[in-house]
């Protein structure tokens, strides 16, 4: 009986002590029509050791090729002591610290992430984390609209430029309740938003304004102009961020005169593996009057009955479990685990370190621009600043290209055709730190090979 | 002492960093940071040692039995960690093509097949990232039915008062309104009042059977009956699985739609407040509204549904894939379990809460539903002793943990006055089950004779009580060297 | 500075407390003619991830083959929880348990260890372990010389069925110290030591005899009867022995009239991983009335100042650092992280499990003996019995056999050509219960094919 | 509580086990086990448990500070044991072909080049397991280099009064005689003494330099001069070569061969006693005397040494390679240190230890050597606090476990009275020092005023002072059923 721990005679025992005569018994309050007798359709019992061969021939499957894809998931160096640490008993069997004098340990790491988390983005307070960077911006919508009590529209302008998936999340959670979130434009040649797309919405009653940075085609948008634009024109300003950019990019704590009023990114980057997409966990922040509009867990210091520091969940009236129906979200379960293993990664690599990862992120994917624009028929498909994540253009199929890298172990970035067609045959890739200069010349190579062999569209 | 008083400027973990530092002289000064932010700036050693030392400060599973009703805390098995962190899993990304990504896609439609046969559902969904997830795009497909069939006004969601606080807020998050029914004196739902409720307005209903109250309802087939006539769906809230794991399906009960938390009955860790991941099963009706991706085989090969296989979904409710490596543990649990070993959780889980609860009760203490056989959890009302005694369900909690328990779930379901719900779990030895009966009663025989000890407790803890008021008062939600003495 | 914390203003300040100018001043007290200023022969530093990635590379080159060579090293499933618990740092990053107080986790654990060991052994007393099974052997030989007081020969009986690299080992280890080691033969047919070939020796003075059990073989040694017949001429009984065997197998404890005198065994099957050699460790049991002449540490059982239970290293006077030039060895840092390990692996399994895996192991090289015996010119070397491991015998060079099956991914065996030239074509090998019956088939269908391509010796 | 009290007849972490049992019944009942030995009959759970608790009763640097002499207690980068845990490198059996071992035989051949560039020797070879078991192979390297000229007499070790245990120990388990020589009041070796003990019986000289006083021997070269010249040879014990790394190497002054602690210097984990690993590497003439294997490069690939490549080989140590895993992390240590990084490390810990002393003195301890510069360690003698205030180095070190520092090593070398050893490291962060100088100071002051305090030390531990003298009297050195209670 993997996992439980009863010998024949304890079950008697404790059958005795309660008085029936069977485990079977134990469920005689439950209608016979529907109790059942066997599951058919699960396969027998593996032994650690037959589950543990299977899961490596699955696991050698994945994973091996050299990965040039972003878009959102970010492979970056973990250092080994993240997850040697991170999966310590004590924190990945832990339970959500309600009990707060036997969970110092996890409260304390939480206060010191939602700490590091507003001094990389210059925001006034952070949450313990949401589910990931896309649901974190649909909750940041339905706050944005709790928040700004004069507006009643409940319009959001979400720029084109933002993560699509992002943008299909957000309208699958917060369209629920009604929102209404309009398009705004990128422009063509630049890969990012025009402030006078913004103000084709001038007089409107906007709620709010998502402004990315970068945005999805890794382009630096003009988030100045576009926070302040909002901010005259009555609407709240979402930022959407990488953290990992944080440590070179003006964060949007600083953005404009006043600086962004929410904002959501994806923690992944920050030591989290990509793991095939999950978990991964939700950035919040926001500015410390919107504190109380905020989904999610806060850890607050306080002191306990000897004035002794201690750590403890605060607020808990905007949670579910309290405030029921009224509460600020459903949200319950976060991504606990992640949250500490981001906060020994940032812990780790410092202000510097984390710059350096960036810098040199970036200077790879211009490496590998630079590169590839070497070959016939591959451009930069934008002209303007861009963080570590660009565009480029090919002169024939982009889906027969990247399948055709792909057969020769290297994924060479994702395809924007079904999300943006009139780009073309665009490409959206990234190289990090984890990549050589040999690496990016093998990338090059390999497309090379590839489009000789691949027919112009 | 905190990591950021560790920090001295210029101090690093160099390993950690690349060596290169080059210029990023293409981004134009207006975008570049101008200030670095004060992230700490310490050495490897001193991150290892303070995030090791603090590790220490926790109670978990791995060191502390968790009587913790409704929230499962049972053994997470290590070898769903090694294994879910093996590098062909953790490396790849997940908009990576499907050629290079069939371990992966394997694993997580065995899954959904696994998921589908334990619940009795016709379909199954993984993408919710923890039980709040699972009951939103239970209740979006509700609702989404109803619209698909132009049932535009059913926009009301029944829920027991008992129900976890996460149901009444999911039911807003959709935009629907929320009708509460009593839950009553035998802790069964009370049909009348069900009755009462019910009629053209109404979607559906959430439910957990077991119920919050720890017993099975034994109505259930006549309360799926009402809402179906009445138009509405079954919405099953799976918290509660454990309980009935290879036992009885919330399929065969008549429930439409499912979550699971496969946090708790498929023994993911809690990771000290997530990730969990709240994978749904549906009934055939339901299926066109899932939210995706799911797995699809075709041939020996396995690839992510296309959009028109889902035609009616409530759409993307994360990212990527959710919480993908926690489906991965959830997966090898599963497999070491077995057909056997998945029927004999809901046997063990039960014998154990029931045993406990007998013990209590013998030991004197009071059973919210004395007359009802334990689910996998049950409730103990302190009502007495607060009384008579003046000490009160959060005293014994405290207490408990000096004794080296953690404290039961205390102050729900809410219509319990002081009460403690217990759920051992199946995982847990016997000897732990009657050290616990141990505590609880020398705590009584204190509570008795020194109320004023419980009233202090901890005293064993890193800290003594917490100033909870002070907390939400003076908020301070992050450290700041200014602040610093 | 990697892995140094100093800052450039700490550096300052800890020279001005000293009073030099600089670090280099520290070193003023050596010579200057021994003073070097680069180390020209080291390569430049790695980022972790620099030296993650070329780890990564060079781990992927080894050990992915389908492994059947036993011959000492066994590969066994090791419970995930064994490494996770063992390499937390409260045991990987601890000191030797001197400072008793500050040690009652590694204390306790090797008590236990100590107390799994004497069962598992039916042996009085088990230290907490020495480098590995050849050097336990050298240390039980140079401690059956300090114990046997009657005997003056300093002469040990050693079967050739003994491991050839533990008689190496035990050579060159306790040879320092002159003791006279003298081979006994083995059974061509058998693959074991007969009785008559130990009363050839009858009526010298005899210090020891060595008794394996399984040999290097597999074959099973009559123990009882040498046992005996060593006590009778007054010699001192040391055991060799698998410890995997032990759940099965009679235990040395338990052999002949009064048991084995000293045992020793490599512990490496008891839950540490095949890597390449080690760290495994050593076992070294013994009798009650000999642990004064035992090597190595021991923990014993004792109370604190207020009688509470607790526990210390003991009996240390045999120790080097009291003792010093009249030590019982000069062994100080043992193995302890490899028991901590196996003491966990031991708990995990239990006396079932352990036999279980014993009982499927030795059921896998059955069939696999029987699989490759249905081959023409391959047959089974010995007809005595054995336990999960046993040798074939080919009618062609077993070294260009086992070469061939390398390159088709599997690793066939030992050759024994070098060590017993007298057995022919001869390798031993060894299936575990990590074999399926699906691995023992490819085994046999590629010897089929390798022999199918190498010619006839 | 023990483990084996966990154990209920009939229990068992299932998963852990095969679900087969096969019969054995191809082996006679008289080579069978009769009865079944008692292991713990324990669930997976209890097992997690059990040892994640006790883990927690113990120090170790990735949660305490260890200025602990001699033992060079440094951070363990934990990339080391990630890296060297890789499944290619645990599943590579030793006696596997070099074609499926290129991987780490690489890593090994380059450790060598590494290692014989860091200490100056011609040759390195990697096998002995342990500091102790490089000592013998010094040893016996030079008795055989003797042998193998004739020189049958020499079978002398000198060894001066303050050497390691080990070092005695050694030379007896290769056969030699030990002559001990003193040191002189300033630290050094007494060179008169040694000139009256060398003759044509000396077979060597056994050293470390730093000594285990803490200080450079400044005299080495006339030592070397004086043995050499005497016809033996000089082995240096590299217990403390971390003092020296990368600024004077043994090779240099005149050592003819030396161990390396590789758990001390190369940072691999103490591991709680263990795994060490005791490379040595030796001068042009000792080359055809080392243990063997080595790893040899031919043209793109490596491969282990054949026999006559080591003609005069004092033979093998280990069964099979030594403690792989450990030369695997020393060598992932090494590659992360690079050149600039290996010559820090002797900078940095005598710069640590240094400012220690100094603030040690200032604070009114007393030095054994105030005269001179610590090298990476340095001795306090308490031997002024033991006459006036009763209290004795056993006492501090108590005292600073509940201080939260480990204590330093105590009463070796055993020619200062109550002395203290102190080493702190490179890796330790001057705010450590800083407060291990003020529990110091604040025991000093306990010792003054209240010196019983001191010695009912430790009062936060998990035990109190144990009673040795039973422990050795009462010997309990396994747990037995029956003995319980």
């Amino acid at each position: 009986m993997p996992f439980i721990p009863h010998t024949e005679n304890e079950v008697r025992e404790m059958l005795d002590a309660i008085g029936v005569e069977s485990i079977e018994q134990l469920f005689d309050e439950i209608p016979d029509s529907l109790r059942i007798h066997d599951l058919p359709g699960v396969p027998d019992s593996l032994s650690e050791m037959a589950i543990s061969r299977l899961m490596h021939e699955r696991a050698a499957q994945d994973g091996h090729a050299s990965c040039f894809i972003g878009a959102g998931a970010y492979e970056h160096h973990i250092p080994a002591a993240v997850w040697e640490i991170t999966t310590r008993g004590e924190y990945y069997s832990a339970y959500t610290p309600y009990q707060a004098e036997a969970s110092q340990g996890t409260l304390q790491l939480i206060y010191e992430y939602q700490s590091m988390m507003t001094e990389l983005t210059a925001m006034d307070v952070s949450n313990a984390s949401l589910y990931d960077g896309a649901t974190a911006l649909a909750e940041a919508s339905l706050m944005a609209v709790r928040a700004n009590r004069k507006s009643k529209s409940r319009k959001i302008l979400v720029p084109r430029s933002v993560h699509p998936l992002y943008r299909q999340v957000t309208q699958a959670i917060a369209g629920a309740q009604e929102l209404d979130f309009q398009s705004v434009d990128f422009e063509r040649e630049k890969g990012s938003t025009p402030l006078s797309a913004f103000k084709a919405h001038e007089g409107e009653d906007i709620t709010a304004v998502v402004i990315p940075q970068p945005n999805f085609f890794g382009s630096l948008e003009e988030v100045d102009a576009i926070t302040d634009w909002a901010h005259e024109n009555g609407a709240l300003v979402i930022a959407v961020v990488n953290p990992t950019s944080l440590a070179v990019i003006e964060p949007p704590g600083n953005w404009g005169e006043k600086g962004a009023d929410i904002m959501v990114g994806e923690g992944q980057p920050l030591g989290v593996p990509l793991s095939s997409g999950g978990p991964y966990f939700g950035i919040l922040c926001c500015s410390q009057k919107l504190v109380r509009q905020m989904p999610g867990r806060l850890v607050g210091r306080t002191v306990d009955e000897d004035g002794k520091e201690g750590f403890t969940l605060t607020l808990q009236p905007r949670e579910q479990h309290i405030r029921r129906s009224k509460a600020t979200s459903n949200i319950c379960t976060n991504q606990g685990l992640m949250v500490t293993a981001a906060t020994i990664y940032m812990a780790l690599l410092g202000a510097e370190g984390l710059a350096r990862v960036a810098a040199v992120s970036h200077q790879r994917t211009r490496q590998l621009r630079d590169a590839v624009s070497e070959l016939n028929g591959v451009n930069g498909a934008f002209d303007s600043p861009y963080f570590h994540e660009t565009v480029i253009r090919l002169d024939r199929p982009a889906d027969k290209v990247l399948d055709a890298m792909a057969e020769r172990g290297v994924l060479g970035g994702l395809s924007l055709k079904d999300w943006y067609p009139e780009l073309g045959e665009a490409i959206l890739v990234c190289a990090t730190e984890t990549k050589t200069e040999d690496d990016i010349r093998a990338y090059r190579d390999v497309l090379g090979e590839v489009l000789a062999s691949v027919k112009a569209a | 002492m905190m990591i950021f008083e560790h920090a001295r400027q210029g101090r690093r973990a160099y390993a950690q960093a690349p060596q290169e530092y080059p210029a990023m002289d293409d981004i134009p000064e207006a975008f570049r940071r101008r200030e670095a932010p004060e992230l700490p700036a310490v050495s490897e050693l001193q991150v290892v040692r303070h995030y090791t030392r603090l590790s220490q400060k926790n109670f978990s599973i791995d060191t502390h039995f968790y009587p913790l009703g409704s929230c499962t805390m049972k053994y997470n098995p290590r070898a769903c960690n090694t294994l879910a962190m093996l590098p062909g899993f953790l490396s790849r990304h997940p908009l990576g093509p499907e050629s290079h990504g069939q371990g992966f896609l394997a694993c997580m439609h065995d899954l959904q097949d696994i998921l589908q046969e334990v619940t009795g559902m016709a379909g199954v969904s993984l993408t919710p990232m923890a039980g709040a997830q699972g009951e939103f795009s239970g209740v979006a497909m509700i609702r989404a039915y109803h619209e698909s069939r132009g049932d535009h006004e059913r926009d009301e969601i029944i829920v027991p008062d008992a129900a976890h606080g996460t149901n009444p807020a999911t039911a807003t998050m959709c935009g629907c309104k929320v009708r509460e029914i009593p839950t009553g004196k035998d802790g069964d739902v009370d049909l009348d009042a069900l009755r009462e409720v019910v009629g053209p307005k109404t979607a559906g209903i959430m439910l957990t059977n077991p119920s919050t109250v720890g017993v099975f309802d034994r109505k259930i087939e006549d309360m799926a009956k009402i809402i179906h006539e009445a138009g509405g769906l079954l919405y099953y809230d799976g918290a509660n699985l454990n309980a009935i794991l290879g036992k009885v399906r919330p399929g065969d009960m008549g429930f439409d739609v499912i979550h699971m938390n496969l946090h708790k009955t498929f023994s993911t860790p809690h990771g000290g407040g997530g990730p969990g991941s709240g994978a749904i099963g549906v009934s055939e009706r339901l299926k066109p509204f899932m939210p995706g991706p799911v797995v699809v085989k075709e041939g020996e090969g396995f690839r992510w549904s296309k959009d028109e296989e889902l035609p009616n979904s409530i759409g993307r409710l994360s990212a990527f894939m959710g919480n993908a490596g926690v489906l991965l543990r959830a997966y090898i649990y599963a497999r070491m379990l077995g057909r056997e070993g998945m029927q004999r959780v809901g046997e063990y889980a039960t014998l154990n809460a029931n045993y406990l609860m007998v013990k209590l009760r013998e030991a004197g203490f009071d059973l919210a539903y004395p007359d009802r056989r334990a689910s996998h959890e049950f409730i103990v009302t302190l009502k007495r002793q607060a009384k008579e005694d003046g000490v009160i369900a959060t005293d014994y909690a405290k207490r408990l943990l000096d004794y080296g328990y953690h404290a039961p779930t205390m102050y729900f379901p809410l219509l319990v006055p002081e009460c403690l719900l217990i759920e051992p779990t199946e995982t847990e030895a016997k000897e732990e089950l009657d050290g616990f009966v141990e505590a609880m009663v020398a705590i009584k025989r204190e509570g008795e004779t020194d109320p004023a000890k419980l009233k202090g407790a901890p005293y064993t803890l890193p800290v003594k009580r917490l100033d909870d008021v002070k907390a939400a008062k003076q908020l301070d939600l992050a450290w700041r060297k200014a602040n610093a003495a």
